[in-house]
């Protein structure tokens, strides 16, 4: 595999941005600056920044209540997030939906979800609407293992299937839900199997390895761009981090999370672009001071952020109506 | 021009899709069967299999791909075959469609338009024959609507299409072979207004959809007994024309609400709630209401007649009402 | 495929009789006798009748709200089944259910659900109860190739893979779902793929072939039996009538009818019956005599039923209390 | 004793998996991960794995198959972690688990029991912070219970497991850290009773679960400037306890209902209705309702707050209303 070395020093920076923005974040719930849930993508960074270097800006790209990690691979600024988590005004979502719905239709990022499973449709819909219209855009969708359960799932990639709907559902197996390890909710472990039952591409890959991402999305999104239908993508990871910030991992022992960390997405990456002489001590360096300043801008635009004022309670339930 | 209420919906449906590109319609079996009420007959010969599709049975999914849809710069109008089946889409529609907008902090907007049929009287027993217009009034972010004739049947689908956030269409099932009066060329109805169906001064009846036939035959049958009801016709309820409703009660000083839901929690006792809140002192005695029986809906037909509202009950209201705070 | 003289009269009487009863049913609909929806199993009889004798009286039974032949085939009385389609309160659910809602706890037949896919989570409860009390029993669940579409089909096959529950999904593909043809409404129209899924048993059976289905049921029901988890059948088979008495199947061609009704599962049998020697015209004619004559009481039963009192209406909202 | 709401309900499942070998618990997360709530933690380990299951992620599946279970002649207590995923079971609530019973003709009964926490109050923004309370109670065929302390925690559990037909409990998010006296040799509660939380003449304030506490305080402001409120508990949202309300309204002639469902067609609606209907010439002046504003809630605490029912709007409320009339 070869990777050109400005585009591989972007991947890490990504996923450092996303590790060093979370673990502020995690900082910032304890001091309780943040509040409701907080689900943290620490040790997932290789899925969301492999597979978003495979969609352009028009393509639409639709997450879960996990998606800091989405929001900025996506480009959404940092202050915009960390704003959100403060529930501040200048937060992508006016602070009405916090860590859980970001959401910026400038970059095509809808959302944000909450309900497992319940994006699915959206994505489907999102692609439709682009087939109506025909246009040749991708929507992306990404969603746990455990969503994999649910009748939106099978619904969804039905649809889609039948309807040849450009949607690439990417399903990030990191083995658990919650609490619950995927041997323990699904009967068919091997998720991209499932596709069979819908007559659909897929493909499975490694999700700690940044680079076998990416090039996997950009294979399925250019089927799924040629016309060929939706295509079901397993990304295999694992969170590092507990499941929020409230479980206390009963579930799982800390011996499997070491033996996963010592498979860290980051310093994977890193080590390879050693190898391969694209990465220098300085450069590490220097990514991890512009990514730390970058939070600590993150950190003050949400400080610095208004609060909604309350006047606007339901400004926003109807559109408002031009007189 | 006189017409049926299904007509009504699917010239409505006609003039849509013939006016914007952006309209397409979709749900089970509203292609090639027809529509399960033959409503969209007809429409995938003129429109073709890209803008009337028929869905897979998967009320979640395709009501969630229509807000998506939307979202995506559609103007999709949905059917789901009945309100019963909308069961199966409650979080889509309570989660997505009605919150996105907010969430989004008003960045998206779900121009979305969902018609079921809805209610009894059919002999279609316990999983068939809902009414749960209340339940959906009870959802921020959405419109609901509930047209009782064919004008309004058309009117009020063409309004829906012209909001930008979601509206949910009610049509009660033994509306549709109904006639009524209806303008071709009239535009869309006013949402957010009720109608006053028939004027009187001894009490108002207050229904909507299915159970208006109903109520204006009671009130035929008061009339001959020199009681004059007024009747009034909601139509959209959410929002509720709560003002048109005082002003009745200040002139009749009595109310009776008609509506199919079961009685508790129904739709009815959100308006009752209303008129007490709002005219209390207007009241010569609390305001009744004529709902459906607590109970599962009974196939056979004199239980089912007994479970729902009819004119003879609405009368025997109004007569109980008159006895009691004269 | 060898067969014993009395079974095979027996499963002949059983198919004669489901449609001899339909036939009753749509003429008294005619005659405004039954209300409400109606749906005939015409045309798919060997599937209920060759599926039924797999099971014992302990077994369950979850069906549809296309479930006359079921009904029947389970040996609840045709008297007590007209009765319900008319409303009475000697029918088999008091009248209050109608066509669509056949109980008889006597037989564990469980119904009788009329929103597609809803029995089969219950299915998998029936088996879950059976499972945690120790009993070797079999719950058979009938549904169509519509429901597969549904989201419960994905989830109530996971959740009885995952937890082995003595399920037997038997699914009576009739290629449409109302007016939309399988390949419209399925992306994979090989229905027994969808086990794969699941990592389940499943397989496929000629529907218009009772000796076929009896055989196909009887391993898929001992497999379960023996607990080796639920299964899932495919049934291919095909209903000659419309959908409900109020469809105008505007969406099929009269001569695809007639070509499958060459595939008359009664004919097909009575034929291969008189071939082997086991079937002469006078045994066909004492069947319908008998057919006739059952079918002629049930419309007795119906007619002299009463009517429940009015003042019964809330009697069975809940359980009476015992003071 | 003193004890978590959280415990209660912990003690009243462990009590019943040990008394009644049909029992046992299922739901997402019951299991190993202890709850969502941590409410099973140690169950699992206590009951093992086959009476204290884990699901997969399938509410409508779940549900549907403990109501299968109860078919079945197994005791299941289901829990649906919160009452925003019951959105998705919602067609096997209404369609199966409140119908079997009245559709077979009296053949069937499905002693299920399923709970489930509810409410918002906790920052988890528009669809983790329902309150469908209202919804539920408008279902014949089922019992709706909303246990506000520890005590009522533990004893509705178990007697919702002494009922023969499907019982859904709100455990509202906010309780569970609560603090109360609980007897635990006290046998199962009342089913169906409010409960006087607090004697007062000047107004009656009527609320449940999540909101009870926040009537409370309100009505210790009320009492710092002389207003007695009686706060009713209604404890059983279906059946309803109006008698106890009647009683009450019929001394104080006044009533606030809190609820923190949004206002519009709000279980406080039906309760409104009937204060009207059986309490009219008791009545002061209208009865009066602190709900929820009508909005997909809001993340941020400020926000959020100005969303809910809080102490001063209750507060607010009295004072207006007592300017008012009196
Ligand atoms: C429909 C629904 N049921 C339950 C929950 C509670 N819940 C939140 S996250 C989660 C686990 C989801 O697991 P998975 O899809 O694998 O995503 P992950 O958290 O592992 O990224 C659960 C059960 C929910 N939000 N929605
Ligand atoms: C959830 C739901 N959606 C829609 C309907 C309306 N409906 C009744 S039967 C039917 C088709 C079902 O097809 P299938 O499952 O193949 O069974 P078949 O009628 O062919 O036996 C539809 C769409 C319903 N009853 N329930
Ligand atoms: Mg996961
Ligand atoms: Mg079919």
């Amino acid at each position: 595999m070869t990777v050109e070395r400005g585009h591989a020093l972007e991947l890490l920076r990504q996923m450092v941005l996303i590790r060093r923005f979370e673990e502020k974040a995690a900082e910032l719930y304890t001091l309780g600056k943040i509040h409701g849930f907080l689900h943290l993508y620490i040790g997932e960074e290789a899925v969301a920044v492999g597979a978003m270097q495979a969609f352009t800006p028009e393509d639409a790209i639709v997450a879960t209540y996990r998606e800091h990690g989405h929001a900025l691979a996506r480009g959404i600024p940092a202050g915009s997030l960390m704003a959100e988590m403060y529930g501040k005004a200048n937060g992508c979502s006016r602070g009405h939906g916090g860590s859980m719905h970001f959401f910026d239709v400038s970059r095509r990022f809808y959302g944000g979800y909450a309900i497992v499973g319940g994006g699915l449709p959206i994505a489907a819909g999102l692609a439709l609407a682009d087939t109506l219209q025909g246009r040749r855009r991708v929507t992306a969708c990404f969603f746990g293992d455990g969503a994999v359960d649910e009748g939106e799932f099978h619904e969804s990639l039905n649809l889609a299937a039948l309807w040849k709907l450009p949607v690439l559902f990417l399903c990030e197996n990191n083995l658990y839900a919650m609490g619950t390890a995927l041997a323990r909710h699904q009967s068919q472990t091997d998720i991209r199997l499932k596709a069979g039952a819908y007559a659909l591409s897929a493909d499975a890959v490694d999700g700690m390895d940044v680079l076998a991402v990416e090039s996997a999305t950009r294979r399925a999104a250019e089927a799924v761009r040629r016309g060929e239908g939706p295509y079901l993508l397993e990304v295999r990871t694992y969170r590092f981090r507990a499941h929020s910030m409230a479980d206390p991992e009963l579930y799982r022992t800390k011996e499997e999370v070491e033996r996963w960390k010592t498979r860290d997405p980051i310093a994977l990456f890193a080590t390879r672009l050693r190898e391969w002489g694209l990465l220098s001590d300085a450069d590490l360096t220097a990514i991890e001071t512009a990514v730390g300043r970058e939070i600590e801008a993150a950190v003050a635009v949400a400080e610095a952020g208004p609060w909604e004022p309350v006047e606007d309670l339901l400004r926003d339930v109807y559109t408002p109506r031009t007189p | 021009m006189k017409t049926t209420y299904r007509e009504a919906v699917r010239s409505a449906l006609s003039d849509a899709l013939r006016s914007d590109p952006h309209v397409f319609l979709m749900g089970e079996d509203v292609g090639r069967y027809g529509g399960a009420f033959a409503v969209s007959r007809g429409l995938l010969e003129e429109f073709g299999p890209e803008r009337v599709r028929d869905t897979p049975l998967s009320e979640s999914t395709f009501v969630g791909a229509g807000i998506g849809a939307a979202l995506g710069g559609a103007r999709p109008i949905v059917e789901v075959m009945t309100v019963n089946f909308s069961l199966l889409a409650l979080d889509q529609i309570v989660n997505n469609a009605a919150t996105l907008r907010h969430m989004s902090g008003g960045q998206l907007s779900v121009p979305l338009v969902v018609r079921m049929a809805t209610g009894g009287g059919r002999q279609l027993a316990a999983q068939h024959s809902h009414s749960l217009e209340g339940w959906y009034a009870h959802i921020p972010g959405i419109t609901v609507l509930a047209p009782a004739t064919p004008a309004d049947a058309r009117g009020m689908l063409l309004a829906a299409l012209r909001e930008p956030d979601p509206v949910f269409i009610f049509e009660h099932a033994t509306l549709y072979p109904t006639e009524g009066e209806v303008d071709e060329s009239a535009g869309p109805a006013e949402i957010g207004r009720a109608a006053v169906r028939r004027l009187g001064g001894h009490v108002t009846l207050i229904t909507y959809g299915g159970s208006l036939p109903k109520t204006l035959q009671a009130a035929d049958l008061l009339a001959v007994e020199g009681i004059d009801a007024e009747v009034i016709d909601l139509r959209s309820l959410r929002p509720l024309d709560t003002p048109t409703l005082l002003a009745s009660i200040a002139r009749t000083h009595r109310a009776v609400i008609v509506d199919e839901g079961w009685r508790m929690c129904s739709f009815a006792a959100e308006v009752s709630a209303q008129l007490m809140e709002g005219g209390f002192y207007d009241l010569d005695g609390p305001v009744a209401r004529v709902c459906s029986a607590e109970v599962p809906m009974p196939y056979a037909k004199h239980m089912e007649d007994a479970a729902l509202p009819q004119p003879a009950s609405i009368v025997a209201t109004v007569h109980e009402m008159l006895r009691r705070h004269g």
